[in-house]
């Protein structure tokens, strides 16, 4: 700012430039191309290119035909346009004799996905609920563990838990795996319950329990009405983690329950021949969609949620 | 103590409800990670193949996993790729997130550009960065076809420089969520230090260097927790963009424990490979988590 | 009849002793006020009595029954917080209506009480309303009502009036107080505003360190403190804390520096008369100035150092043999910096305290 | 209205199969084989099993052995099994046979006389365990094939080589037309398999089976060996610049002329297939290298996990004998390019390549394949050698046979 009548703009309007620089008086002078403004969206400009190339050149390659791709720039935009990627990721592409592509495993993957989301979420936040308001001894133990859990690579834990859904008789069977997303889920999102409810004003608590509500009544009427952010924030994980999981849906289900991301694998590595770059796409996008909706419509509600399960605690 | 009337109720009934609320995380916490990791450590004394088998063979496992060229490979490639993620994602989130906080317009529509990479998964990441850095069809490709027919940008092919290229799909994955956390962090911040610091003419990047960030230390704690977690666990990416290429340059220690118990059918060496792993996160993360997460606020 | 009995409690937080062995009695309809900084564990008492706090030893009994492992809500209480504590998601209506729910009440007679308690605190026309479109002042009074609704013998207000600005603390206080004088309740206010404490009490306890310093009346813990902490802490301004030296001999003398103070006058504590180091403390408007200065049974020329003026009256700093004295003179008094006048006061009318244990002597 | 036709239709579809049970079993097969020619052969299994009136019940894993094997093993041992499983055979599902969780086959076996047809008899050795049959081999399938461009050789200006020398000796004209000599895929198991393949051409198949077979560390070490790892370092030179990861995308490159040649097993010959190519005219291959004209007989297999279900286990044997019958084992082998299980089908639809296959392998001109003599665990340790020394060039020869001798002397 060091020069203002050089470089200004005329945000402030006539007067304030005509006046005296060196008597200011009225409105301070603004500047849209400030140096500042400049740098800062230049930069976060730039950086958004940055975030958007993978996706435009993933969108622009499905709607590519093989040959274009074999000839073509990547970041050009497609010549001729066609769908036909997305109608063969979607219905015919073939993982061994099964040619009906991802549609197969979509439904699983709604399936797998809203009973797995609703009972992590019940669970952990009940979980974080419980520890921050209701601490009893060992409470600290435990999360403790469960902290640490969230570090243990997920490949270890693969055969101890087929030995014990055999012994409880859940394996393969869809709530076996609702079950394995709920624990491998509880960590994250109970440490954000945990710490959401215990920047609850502690009194609120208090009063309850004056009022004579109990654990399941404060729970229900005073902590999860105001809990939406960070319900929104749960969901948004889960549906994330659980929608992309491929691991845990392949060992813990059978082939008729498989999810999506399955059928993605399938796609994607049984090369026929030449990779087929724009179904690969298609694919890709197809399956990333529903988490996308989730995050496009939760918008601001995210960082909120964020900012009461993270920042306090 | 005086006189009782009908008897104090027992300790194991107190919160009972909290207790009864608590088993699930008891559970998992007891039997699967504790029970699970108690079993792996367990079998890793022996020379389980296919199937675990109670056939105890000493410390043999480890002593070939740390002959193992591949696992010293592994090891070095999960340092350099941690310490530079864990820098970059907290650099960049940070930076990206101050960037955000400064008022402007469309802060929407830029955080949603950020953090819509989150929304997919390591496998897809993979997929898109293999893609965009395939020196045939990618980007060097692109920039050789502009007539730069020197440029060279193969990171996926070039053994010396591979875990960078993974580096660079896992932060694009990444940093968006990071980002989220630390504007939410900033935004907690009381405006009145702002005000202050302004008055007291302190720079911009004094500010944040050295009252902001101090003030954003649960933050911290929780994005180190979500970025150290998903460090030791980074296997997906590795496998979608490389497969542990070119040779064994991209390894990691979780490709290295699910390779040998799976691939190799030698469950002993990758029980043993998988308590090393969890070794380290126990003398790194336990003592911290109790420090953070145990003894704390009473009332 | 005895209203609240807290018998040798004590707590503990692992090693930490909070609360030390305390004993309290409360009359019914009594009005009893807990007094002290923060952490002293006025609030942590209250706490134990709502039965929020587990307690390591000791009974707790609320109307003759013993409820020392009573759940709150069969305990008999109504509690009134700091930071106003409504449910948030609930009309105001709601938040009154919230434990009779809990507590199974019948509906008319819900609806009974709640009429019965908006007109008691003239919040008919919030009814409807969410807290947070209410002011400060009317929420406190919702918080209020909360407690009132639930028909019950004892209040205990934690910090009531803490967030609300001098004016309405000031209106509310007297509102609290037209409420006891009306409903006769027991209640049990925390606070650390000495003008509170002061002006609602029938009794005021003292804490500190998880200990009751002093339990009297408003009346007795202002001139007779125990010990130097409640003389201290009660009063503002604050009473001047003199250094001496006590000489008990034909007549009893408190040596300021060379100023012998004659304390005959005074009443001591039973055995409390012995020759040492002690302090005398004396409250700024039991100092007289000027004319009636001199008529005081000890008098002192001293040199006008600060004029706070205080609206009604005019604090005035001066020193003593090099030790900070303040007194009050009438607003009317033109004083200024520099003026050198005569104060004195009644010995009869100070405190003196052993200058290593702080007690009263 | 629509709706209430679907049901209709639902419930009749139920109604059948509740009044015939026995005739329609589902039954899951598990399995790998995804690529193009891979597919179309199960298919012709598939089509088998369906005509004795049960259903198969597709359970297809992409991503090779190293992701579907997990998924297996976790299914049969979580309780959960599936009605058959393609395992190679060999050493890889001995635990599980062990442990009881497989099916003895020995019945069927002894009724349709499998001990007279399977040829050669090793296959059938290696799904024995103490006595009993507990797998089904389907195919032959052996490593020792290069195979080579015509269109890229002629592109650069040479004659389609006719031994390992002489593609070595071409490679440096090819680079120059641009064309990277040997196609060689970024999966672990391709380098260690091109390895095996230049062990038995170069240094013959008695060190071959001293090495692997007696787990002699000495030999390994040898003056042999250390040719065999030259010859290695040579391909290691040539396979620079073939940015693929998947054997199927290599040998892609070789069909299109890219690569000039490609050490790949049978099942390559799928592929140049599908792509409409001929042998002789537009690919030629070389068995052995055109050094040694060895092949090894490895192969896939089938698994019964051991069911409760009658209904199942009588489909299960139905599916056994439809895997082996001449027919069946025609169509799959020619589709799938390895060869039949039965010594005693005609292939006269069989093309140059396997001809030629077929011919070495009546000479008795064959090896164990490495699964049978190796643990998978040994297996593994060799691909990590190789797949080092083959990417990264600053791995002598000389390192990498020390390595490589260290691994065989804890082999088992």
């Amino acid at each position: 700012m060091s020069d203002p009548a050089a470089l200004n703009v005329a945000a402030s309007g006539f007067e304030a430039v005509a006046k005296d620089v060196s008597d200011p008086r009225g409105a301070k002078p603004r500047r849209v191309l400030s140096r500042r403004n400049i740098f800062l969206y230049g930069t976060l400009i730039l950086i958004a290119v940055y975030y958007l190339l993978p996706l435009y050149v993933m969108f622009v390659t499905s709607l590519k035909g093989m040959p274009e791709i074999r000839l073509g720039n990547i970041f050009s935009p497609p010549v001729e346009i066609t769908f036909e990627p997305w109608v063969k990721a979607w219905a015919t592409a073939c993982t061994g004799l099964n040619c009906d592509g991802l549609s197969r495993g979509f439904w699983n993957s709604v399936r797998i996905t809203i009973p797995s989301v609703v009972l992590s979420i019940a669970v952990a936040s009940v979980n974080g609920y419980a520890l921050a308001n209701w601490r009893f001894k060992g409470a600290d133990i435990f999360f403790t563990i469960l902290i640490v859990g969230a570090f243990i690579p997920y490949q270890v834990m693969i055969y101890p838990i087929v030995i014990i859904l055999r012994e409880i008789g859940l394996y393969g069977s869809l709530w076996g795996l609702v079950i394995v997303h709920s624990i491998f889920g509880m960590p994250i999102l109970t440490l954000l319950f945990r710490n959401y409810f215990t920047s609850v004003p502690e009194e609120l608590f208090k009063a309850a329990r004056v009022d004579g509500a109990g654990f399941w009544a404060i729970y229900f009427k005073i902590m999860l009405p105001m809990a939406l952010p960070i319900f929104v924030v749960a969901i948004i994980l889960q549906v994330t983690g659980i929608w992309n999981d491929f691991l845990f849906g392949v060992i813990y289900t059978k082939p008729e329950s498989y999810p999506m991301t399955v059928q993605l694998n399938n796609i994607v590595n049984s090369v026929q021949g030449v990779k087929e770059y724009n179904v690969n796409m298609a694919a890709t996008i197809l399956t990333g969609l529903v988490p996308l909706i989730v995050y496009f419509a939760s918008g601001r509600l995210f960082v909120r949620g964020i900012a009461a399960g993270a920042v306090k605690g | 103590m005086t006189t009782r009337q009908n008897g104090r109720p027992s300790q194991l009934f107190r919160n009972l409800n909290a207790k009864i609320a608590s088993i699930p995380m008891i559970l998992t916490a007891l039997v699967i990670f504790l029970g699970g990791t108690a079993w792996t450590v367990f079998y890793s004394f022996t020379n389980s193949k296919l199937l675990p088998r109670l056939n105890f063979i000493g410390l043999d496992q480890y002593e070939r996993l740390w002959a193992a060229p591949r696992w010293m490979v592994a090891i070095e490639n999960l340092a350099i790729y941690g310490v530079l993620s864990l820098i970059f994602s907290l650099v960049v989130g940070f930076l990206l997130a101050a960037l955000l906080d400064q008022k402007i317009r469309f802060e929407d529509t830029f955080r949603t550009i950020f953090l819509y990479p989150f929304a997919l998964s390591f496998i897809v990441t993979g997929l898109i960065w293999q893609w965009l850095l395939n020196p045939d069809f990618g980007i060097q490709g692109v920039v050789r076809g502009l007539g730069w027919e020197s440029f060279e940008f193969d990171p996926l092919y070039n053994a010396e420089i591979v875990i960078y290229g993974i580096l660079i799909a896992a932060l694009w994955q990444g940093t968006g969520l990071i980002m989220c956390l630390m504007l939410a962090g900033l935004r907690g911040i009381d405006e009145d230090i702002w005000k202050a610091a302004r008055v007291d003419g302190i720079p911009m990047w004094k500010t944040y260097v050295f009252i902001i960030i101090p003030m954003m230390r649960p933050v911290f704690i929780t994005t180190l927790v979500i970025i150290a977690s998903g460090i030791v666990r980074v296997y997906d990416l590795v496998v979608a963009q490389t497969s542990g290429g070119p040779g064994i340059a991209s390894e990691v220690p979780a490709k290295y424990v699910y390779d040998y118990m799976f691939h190799a059918q030698n469950l002993g060496q990758g029980f043993a490979a998988s308590t090393m792993m969890l070794l380290s996160v126990i003398i790194v993360i336990v003592p911290w988590a109790y420090l953070e997460f145990g003894r704390r606020r009473h009332v | 009849m005895t209203s609240v009995s807290v018998k040798d409690l004590s707590l503990n937080f692992g090693n930490i002793s909070v609360l030390k062995d305390l004993n309290l009695e409360i009359a019914d309809g009594e009005f009893l006020v807990l007094l002290g900084p923060s952490g002293c564990g006025k609030s942590t008492l209250l706490n134990c009595i709502a039965g929020l706090l587990d307690i390591s030893d000791g009974q707790i009994f609320i109307k003759g029954k013993n409820v020392t492992w009573e759940e709150p809500k069969d305990r008999g209480i109504g509690m009134v917080f700091q930071s106003y504590a409504l449910y948030p998601q609930m009309t105001v209506k709601g938040n009154l209506t919230f434990g009779l729910k809990n507590a199974g009440v019948a509906n008319d007679e819900i609806e009974r009480r709640v009429v019965r308690t908006a007109d008691i605190l003239q919040i008919q026309p919030l009814l409807e309303r969410k807290p947070s479109q209410l002011s400060g002042g009317q929420r406190q009074r919702v918080a209020i009502g909360r407690a009132l609704v639930r028909d019950v013998d004892v209040f205990l207000f934690d910090e009531p009036l803490s967030n609300l600005d001098a004016k309405l603390r000031s209106e509310l206080r007297v509102e609290i107080k037209r409420l006891h004088q009306k409903l006769a309740n027991t209640m049990i206010y925390v606070t650390h505003d000495q003008i509170e404490a002061l002006t609602l009490a029938d009794r005021i306890a003292v804490m500190k360190g998880g200990l009751i310093q002093q339990l009297d009346t408003p009346h007795a813990i202002y001139n007779h403190p125990v010990n130097r902490f409640v003389a201290g802490f009660i009063g503002s301004p604050g009473m001047n804390f003199l250094d001496g030296e006590l000489e008990v001999g034909v007549s009893a003398v408190v040596k300021i520096g060379e100023m012998p103070v004659p304390v005959d006058r005074y009443t001591f504590n039973g055995s409390g008369r012995r020759t040492g180091p002690t302090v005398l403390g004396i409250r700024p408007e039991h100092i007289a100035f000027g004319d009636s200065a001199g008529a005081m049974p000890f008098s002192h020329e001293v040199d006008v150092e600060i004029v706070e003026p205080m609206g009604s009256d005019t604090l005035v700093w001066t020193r003593l043999d090099g030790q900070n004295l303040s007194f009050r003179v009438d607003a009317e008094r033109p004083l200024q910096t520099g003026d050198r006048v005569r104060i004195g006061f009644d010995p009869a009318r100070a405190s003196l305290f052993d200058s290593a244990t702080g007690n009263r002597i | 209205m629509r709706y209430r036709h679907m049901t209709a239709i639902f419930a009749a579809t139920v109604a059948l199969n509740f009044a015939a049970p026995a005739s329609a079993v589902d039954l899951e097969v598990t399995h790998w084989w995804t690529s193009g020619g891979e597919a179309a052969a199960v298919g012709e299994f598939a089509k088998a099993f369906d005509a004795t009136g049960n259903k198969w019940v597709d359970g297809a894993i992409a991503g090779s052995g190293g992701t579907a094997r997990p998924i297996m093993i976790s299914r049969i041992t979580g309780g959960d099994p599936m009605g058959a499983t393609q395992f190679n055979h060999g050493r890889q599902a001995e635990e599980l046979v062990e442990a009881g969780l497989m099916r003895d086959l020995t019945d069927l076996a002894t009724k349709e006389k499998w001990a007279e047809i399977v040829h050669p008899k090793s296959l059938l050795d290696s799904c024995t365990l103490d006595g009993k049959i507990y797998c089904v081999p389907v195919n032959i399938h052996s490593w020792q094939w290069l195979w080579l461009s015509n269109a890229a050789f002629e592109k650069a200006g040479v004659a389609v080589p006719k031994n390992w020398d002489e593609f070595v000796a071409a490679g440096p004209a090819l680079e120059k037309a641009g064309i990277v000599p040997l196609a060689l895929g970024g999966q672990p198991w391709q380098s260690a398999g091109a390895f095996d393949v230049l062990m038995v051409a170069i240094a013959g198949k008695d060190v071959f089976m001293k090495v692997f077979g007696d787990k002699d560390a000495e030999v390994a070490a040898g003056p042999e060996i250390a040719k065999v790892f030259k010859a290695a370092d040579d391909a290691r030179k040539m396979a620079k610049g073939s940015n693929v990861q998947d054997w199927n995308q290599a040998t892609n490159l070789v069909i299109t002329g890219k690569a000039g040649g490609q050490i790949m097993g049978d099942w390559a010959q799928g592929e140049f297939q599908v792509a409409g190519q001929v042998a002789g005219k537009d690919y030629t291959c070389l068995p052995g290298l055109g050094v040694n004209e060895i092949i090894s007989t490895g192969g896939d297999a089938f698994y019964f996990p051991l069911l409760e279900d009658e209904e199942k286990s009588k489909a299960q044997e139905a599916l056994a004998s439809s895997m082996l019958d001449p027919t069946t084992q025609v169509a799959f082998n020619l589709k799938k390019g390895s060869l039949p299980v039965r010594g005693d089908v005609d292939l006269g639809a069989a093309n140059d390549c396997m001809k030629k296959g077929l011919d070495i392998l009546a000479k008795g001109n064959v090896i164990p394949g490495t699964d049978q003599l190796m643990s998978q665990d040994t297996q593994k340790q060799k691909e990590d050698l190789f797949s080092e020394f083959f990417a990264n060039p600053s791995i002598t020869p000389e390192d990498a046979q020390k390595r490589f001798a260290e691994i065989i002397a804890s082999a088992d």
